[in-house]
């Protein structure tokens, strides 16, 4: 059992190792989706919904197959978890809230291909986190998703009205841009920690 | 009591303070300019539907006498500025650099140019719709630039109605003194006029706003204020665009105009002052406009002042009057916030003309031929718009074509272009005319779809 | 096989390697791409484990994708990819614990690496089993590439070493932020950057001799 | 069309034009810099003038080949580039590598201002891009702090004698300070800087000594004095938002205060938070560039208070002892989502109209 407090785990995954900036995960939706403000804080809406359902049930798989010393089926049986999850999820949602599967729309399902939410599960089980640190992990790694995608879309949003030079245009430049607030981002390490 | 010192507390937020350039003419009596022998009186003076001219070529005409009725309820007649001849009824050159229809008129030297006045009416005896019809048969316009016919702001629309007349003093644009020097020398007037506003539209009460910088004539109207009528006359922070019939309204009676609407959606009804003195002056003697006060300043002006001019005086003439610094100069119809270059000498003064500027390249406030930086994004336009709308935002937007986005998110319609964006702009970033070609743009695509 | 089909298959190989490369070109599996490439060790690693994936799980899926009923072929091409990558993660392990923890659970998310996904739904699913291991093997040599340069880039700059081996001698500054994330952000940004100048100076040559 | 001797100008309104220009802003930036590069010469001798003269000499260099580079017409008259170049200059260590400036001054250029399209383009303060990349690079080399000769030392020698560090050979590693300081014997000074003293073996250093500037530290952030000046000098000016630096610094002052009151041994005054480090320097330099602040007011209202708390979050309870480039790069970064948040309302705008 991993003995970190969870404030700790928080602000780690949060802003010290963002998932995006830090461990880069995510990084394709990060780079593809960020284009809008708009799109992306529904995009951060749906990932940290999704990553916090899938984490528990992959917690709970987790149990399951160290009970039955049936370890080497955590990489199918995680993303067989997370590929159901994002599907009931979005008929769960369909049903009982049109006006959000409205607003989270075609970003349900193009969270299964997200690395984020497997990499959390999957690094959940190598840190051996309890439960609820498993769930303030996997919310603070969502948050910091969202966090980065934001900020991301946000100075987009800007670039597109600007005399970006036509070589720089693009993926390029938004891997600048995620590299200087990478560096940025830098400065939290430590945080928390004393 | 006002403390002027203190600058006065009503105004409006946001806005900028440019040079007043006011000392060349502010002290300058009203002189007559003496008629010029050929006049051009353009059929569209006006906002709206031009003038159907109801004279012949080579027909005689008496100062004052109507030679234009008007093309619809949104028109007004045009009248004789002198007695003479109809010369033709052809294309003249307008402000702009364009052609457009024009009544000429070649004066009579040997006419002595008087005007027979008929008996004077009892304005109190009209009902408000005799008023409107009345006001129509002036031939005022909006004599503050705009040009808008008078009378139609008169006639209250289904529904609407009007508790404060509000009489526009501030005249915020620099370097123009017309408006001051009719409210110091035709007080009367002004509440003569203000009186037939009032009636025809019920309003119970009017209020006279001017800018600091003229407490003469804030002074003199107060002291004028006739019994009977509710008026105040307020001094208000002198600031541009403090003119403008919005902002007006927020600093007199703090509403504000709805987005897209007019003065009249908040019960309010704006006139400039000069147009309310010739109201006042000409109703009661069912006279037409046929003269106008215009200030000429600026330092290509060799004796700059306030002149009662008439209407279709040509530009030439004018400047040799009062004497033209050949230097390069540019020359503007109106302020130099919002005025028109003019792009040739043979264009005629028309009513809405409210001042001619001559303002010579070496002057301090003339734009220098400095390159247009990129947009830093100081704010400073953002602070400066009255409308509180984001300039920065709008003129990057426009580099990149984006004109839906410009109408639709960030409000392109409500710019009035008063130009305070561009005068601040420390990047030299030509916003209003990017705006006036989105504007149009937005204004196509709406009536194409 | 007549001379032309070879040819289109030769067509196939290199294609991934170089007109499609799946870094520079289609900006896919970029988290692997960013997330191991500090040193030339681990780039190699990856890269190698991927393209054993992405060949093996490209063959499967072209076998059976007669047999695969459409609803359920992204189900089967995942459970497909994940049971290779559990293979790959177990062969690590054997063969070299530090290699093992240094990629940790990146090697786990080789699942969902696009590339792999990607050839399976766009090509394999399509195409002869020999086609499609070609342009498998042509896509993991261009990933590959693409991993080595970035490693190389980083390792030689962060650590003024290739494959761990002192390159610039015992007094060199290294500069350490090519072995921080942020780094591996700009050198993949200042490829991708080099890439597109190359291609624009290439557009504009074409433009100037169809204009002469 | 001209009808007089004279030719007819043609505009569109409005036909007159404030007088204040970008490039006149910039050299005024530049000359409100002027004191604090001086100073800084003053205290910590040549090194730190040609530390200064290189990444200036870098940054205009590199502004004007980019230029030529991507068929421009250069930008370098605007100024802009040599207060990135001064900026950078004055957020380093006195005796840094003069070869890692020229990394720096190209980085900043480079990486911070022409990839995204030149001046009034780039998201964040290229200076500071150019700093944290040298501070994720060379972080030896970037916390080796020199110690300031004055008022210890009055002879002429700072003049004559460069630190090593400075002259140490491309890409090479620098020599150590320690040497250096050993060489010249002065006693009393150390070269650790009053925020890691703080941090690391809880010393406060004499607020005086903070605010004339006689400490460790980056190059020009050593007097709060003159960069105080410096700044009331543009604000009055209208070239510069008085906002900024006034929300960061009553931010942080208010946010170190509440750890102090918590506290008071464990954590230092909010004066000693205000005039220690870089945070003067970044407050009304750095996070006062308009390109990277927001427009409205309450937008930089809300931008100062984020970095005047993530400033002090670091420096109290991170694990570096200073933390103010960060945060302003976090405020650079946020800066459009502010923006976007805080447009002003409209004149006149009806309330919510009914839509459909």
């Amino acid at each position: 059992m991993n003995s970190a407090s969870l404030w700790f785990i928080f602000i780690d995954s949060l802003l010290i190792n963002n998932l995006v900036l830090a461990v880069f995960l995510g990084i394709c939706p990060f780079l593809g989706v960020s284009g809008k403000l708009d799109t992306a804080i529904r995009m951060g809406g749906a990932v940290v919904f999704v990553m916090l359902v899938s984490s528990a049930l992959a917690y709970g798989m987790n149990v399951l197959l160290v009970r039955l010393d049936a370890e080497y089926l955590r990489i199918i049986s995680y993303i067989v978890v997370i590929a159901s999850t994002v599907q009931l999820v979005e008929m769960f949602i369909k049903k009982k809230s049109p006006a959000l599967f409205r607003a989270l729309g075609i970003y349900l399902p193009l969270i299964t291909t997200n690395c984020a939410v497997l990499g959390v599960a999957m690094f959940q089980t190598i840190r051996d986190y309890s439960f609820v640190q498993s769930m303030v992990f996997s919310l603070g790694s969502g948050l910091g998703f969202t966090l980065a995608l934001v900020i991301m879309s946000g100075i987009r949003e800007q670039l597109n009205l600007s005399d970006v030079p036509n070589a720089a245009k693009g993926t390029a430049l938004a891997l600048m841009v995620a590299g200087i607030l990478s560096m940025a981002f830098m400065g939290f390490a430590g945080l928390g920690s004393n | 009591m006002t403390f002027p010192w203190f600058g006065s507390r009503k105004t409006f937020a946001h806005g900028i303070h440019p040079p007043e350039c006011k000392d060349l003419t502010r002290d300058k009596g009203i002189r007559r300019l003496p008629f010029a022998p050929h006049l051009i009186l353009p059929l569209s003076q006006h906002t709206g539907a031009p003038a159907k001219p109801i004279v012949r070529e080579g027909q005689e005409v008496v100062r004052g006498e109507p030679i234009a009725e008007p093309g619809g309820f949104v028109s007004v007649p045009i009248h004789a500025p002198v007695t003479g001849i109809i010369e033709k009824i052809g294309l003249a050159r307008d402000a702009r650099g364009g052609m457009s229809p024009a009544i000429f008129i070649e004066q009579y030297q040997a006419a002595n140019q008087e005007i027979l006045y008929g008996a004077e009416t009892d304005i109190d005896s009209l009902s408000p719709a005799e008023l409107v019809k009345a006001v129509q048969a002036t031939g005022v316009v909006g004599l503050g630039g705009a040009a808008f016919p008078t009378h139609v702001k008169l006639a209250l629309p289904e529904g609407k109605s009007v508790d404060t007349v509000i009489v526009n003093g501030c005249e915020c644009e620099p370097f123009l003194t017309t408006d001051h020097r009719v409210m110091i020398e035709q007080v009367d007037s002004i509440y003569k006029g203000i009186r037939v506003v009032m009636r025809a539209l019920g309003a119970k009460r009017a209020i006279i706003g001017i800018e600091t910088n003229k407490l003469d004539a804030v002074e003199k109207l107060r002291a004028a204020i006739p019994a009977g009528i509710a008026c105040a006359v307020e001094a208000i922070e002198a600031k541009y665009p403090q003119g403008a019939e919005k902002m007006l309204t927020k600093a007199l009676v703090d509403r504000e105009v709805p987005s897209g609407g007019l003065p009249i959606d908040v019960g309010v009804a704006v006139f400039n002052v000069g147009t309310l003195a010739q109201i006042g002056e000409l109703l009661p003697f069912r006279q037409g406009l046929i003269e106008r006060v215009v200030t000429v300043s600026g330092t290509g002006v060799r004796s700059p002042g306030n002149y009662l001019m008439a209407i279709g005086t040509p530009l030439r003439f004018i400047l040799e009057q009062v004497g033209f610094r050949e230097r390069e100069c540019e020359l503007i119809f109106g302020g130099p916030m919002m005025g028109t270059t003019i792009a040739s000498l043979d264009v005629p003064v028309t009513k809405g003309v409210t001042g001619i500027l001559a303002i010579a390249k070496d002057h301090p406030l003339a734009h220098r031929n400095g390159r247009v930086y990129p947009c830093i994004k100081c704010g400073a336009c953002v602070e400066a718009c009255p409308m509180h709308l984001n300039p920065s935002e709008l003129g990057l937007l426009a580099r990149k074509m984006e004109y839906e986005s410009m109408a639709e998110q960030h409000h392109l319609m409500d710019c009035f272009e008063c130009g305070c964006c561009s005068f601040v702009c420390p990047s030299n970033i030509p916003l209003v005319q990017y705006f006036r070609v989105a504007k149009a743009i937005t204004r196509e695509r709406k009536v194409s779809k | 096989m007549s001379e032309s089909s070879s040819n289109r298959n030769l067509q196939v190989f290199l294609n991934g390697i170089w007109k499609e490369n799946p870094v520079f070109v289609q900006v896919l599996g970029m988290c692997p791409t960013l997330a191991v490439t500090n040193s030339v060790r681990n780039a190699i690693a990856m890269g190698i484990s991927t393209m054993f994936v992405l060949v093996m799980s490209s063959m499967l899926v072209a076998m059976v994708r007669k047999v695969v009923p459409k609803q359920v072929r992204i189900a089967t091409y995942i459970l497909i990819i994940s049971t290779f990558v559990t293979i790959v993660d177990y062969l690590i392990k054997a063969v070299s614990i530090p290699v093992y923890k240094a990629l940790g659970p990146f090697i786990a998310l080789i699942v969902v690496n696009c590339i792999i996904l990607g050839r399976a739904e766009a090509f394999a699913s399509k195409n002869t089993v020999y086609r499609s291991v070609l342009d498998a093997v042509g896509m993991g040599v261009g990933f590959c590439i693409a991993l080595l340069c970035l490693g190389g880039v980083r390792e030689l700059l962060g650590s003024g070493s290739f494959l761990g081996v002192p390159i610039f001698g015992p007094y060199f500054e290294p500069w350490v932020i090519f072995l921080l994330p942020s780094g591996g952000f700009f050198t993949l940004g200042a490829w991708l950057l080099v890439f597109s100048l190359l291609k624009e100076r290439k557009a504009r040559r074409a433009a100037q001799e169809q204009s002469a | 069309m001209s009808v007089g001797t004279h030719a007819i100008d043609i505009r569109t309104s409005p036909h007159i034009k404030g007088q204040l220009t970008t490039d006149t802003i910039m050299l005024h930036v530049v000359y409100a810099l002027l004191p604090v590069t001086a100073f800084a010469v003053f205290v910590f001798g040549l090194s730190a003038l040609l530390m200064i003269l290189v990444t200036t000499g870098t940054c205009v260099l590199t502004e004007h080949l980019l230029c030529k580079l991507s068929r421009k017409q250069t930008t370098v008259g605007d100024y802009s580039a040599v207060i990135t170049g001064l900026l950078l200059a004055l957020c380093l260590p006195p005796a840094f590598p003069l070869w890692m400036a020229v990394v720096g001054g190209v980085v900043s250029i480079g990486l911070g201002k022409a990839l995204f399209g030149g001046l009034g383009m780039n998201p964040f303060n290229p200076a500071l891009v150019g700093r944290a990349f040298l501070q994720a690079a060379f972080p030896v080399a970037i916390t080796t702090w020199a110690p300031a000769f004055w008022p210890k030392v009055w002879s002429i020698e700072r003049f004559t004698s460069i630190m090593l560090p400075t002259v140490s050979l491309p890409f090479m590693r620098p020599e150590s300070v320690a040497a250096f300081i050993q060489g010249v014997s002065l006693d009393g000074l150390s070269g650790a800087t009053p925020l890691a003293k703080m941090k690391f073996e809880h010393q406060a250093t004499p607020l005086i000594d903070l605010f004339v500037g006689m400490t460790a530290g980056s190059a020009g952030e050593a007097s709060a004095f003159l960069i105080i000046l410096g700044g009331i000098y543009l604000c009055a000016r209208k070239m510069m938002n008085w906002r900024v630096p006034v929300s960061i610094l009553v931010t942080a002052s208010l946010v170190s205060g509440a750890f102090y009151l918590s506290d008071p041994q464990a954590y230092p005054t909010p004066m000693f938070m205000l005039f220690s480090g870089g945070l003067m320097l970044g407050a009304v330099f750095m996070a006062s560039d308009m390109v990277g602040s927001p427009m409205t007011p309450l937008g930089i209202w809300i931008y100062g208070a984020l970095i005047g708390a993530v400033t002090v979050l670091i420096r109290l309870k991170g694990g570096l002892p200073e933390g103010t480039m960060y945060a302003i790069l976090l405020g650079n970064a946020c800066t459009p989502l502010i923006d976007n948040l805080t447009q002003p309302r409209i004149f006149g705008a009806r309330k919510k109209a009914v839509k459909q």
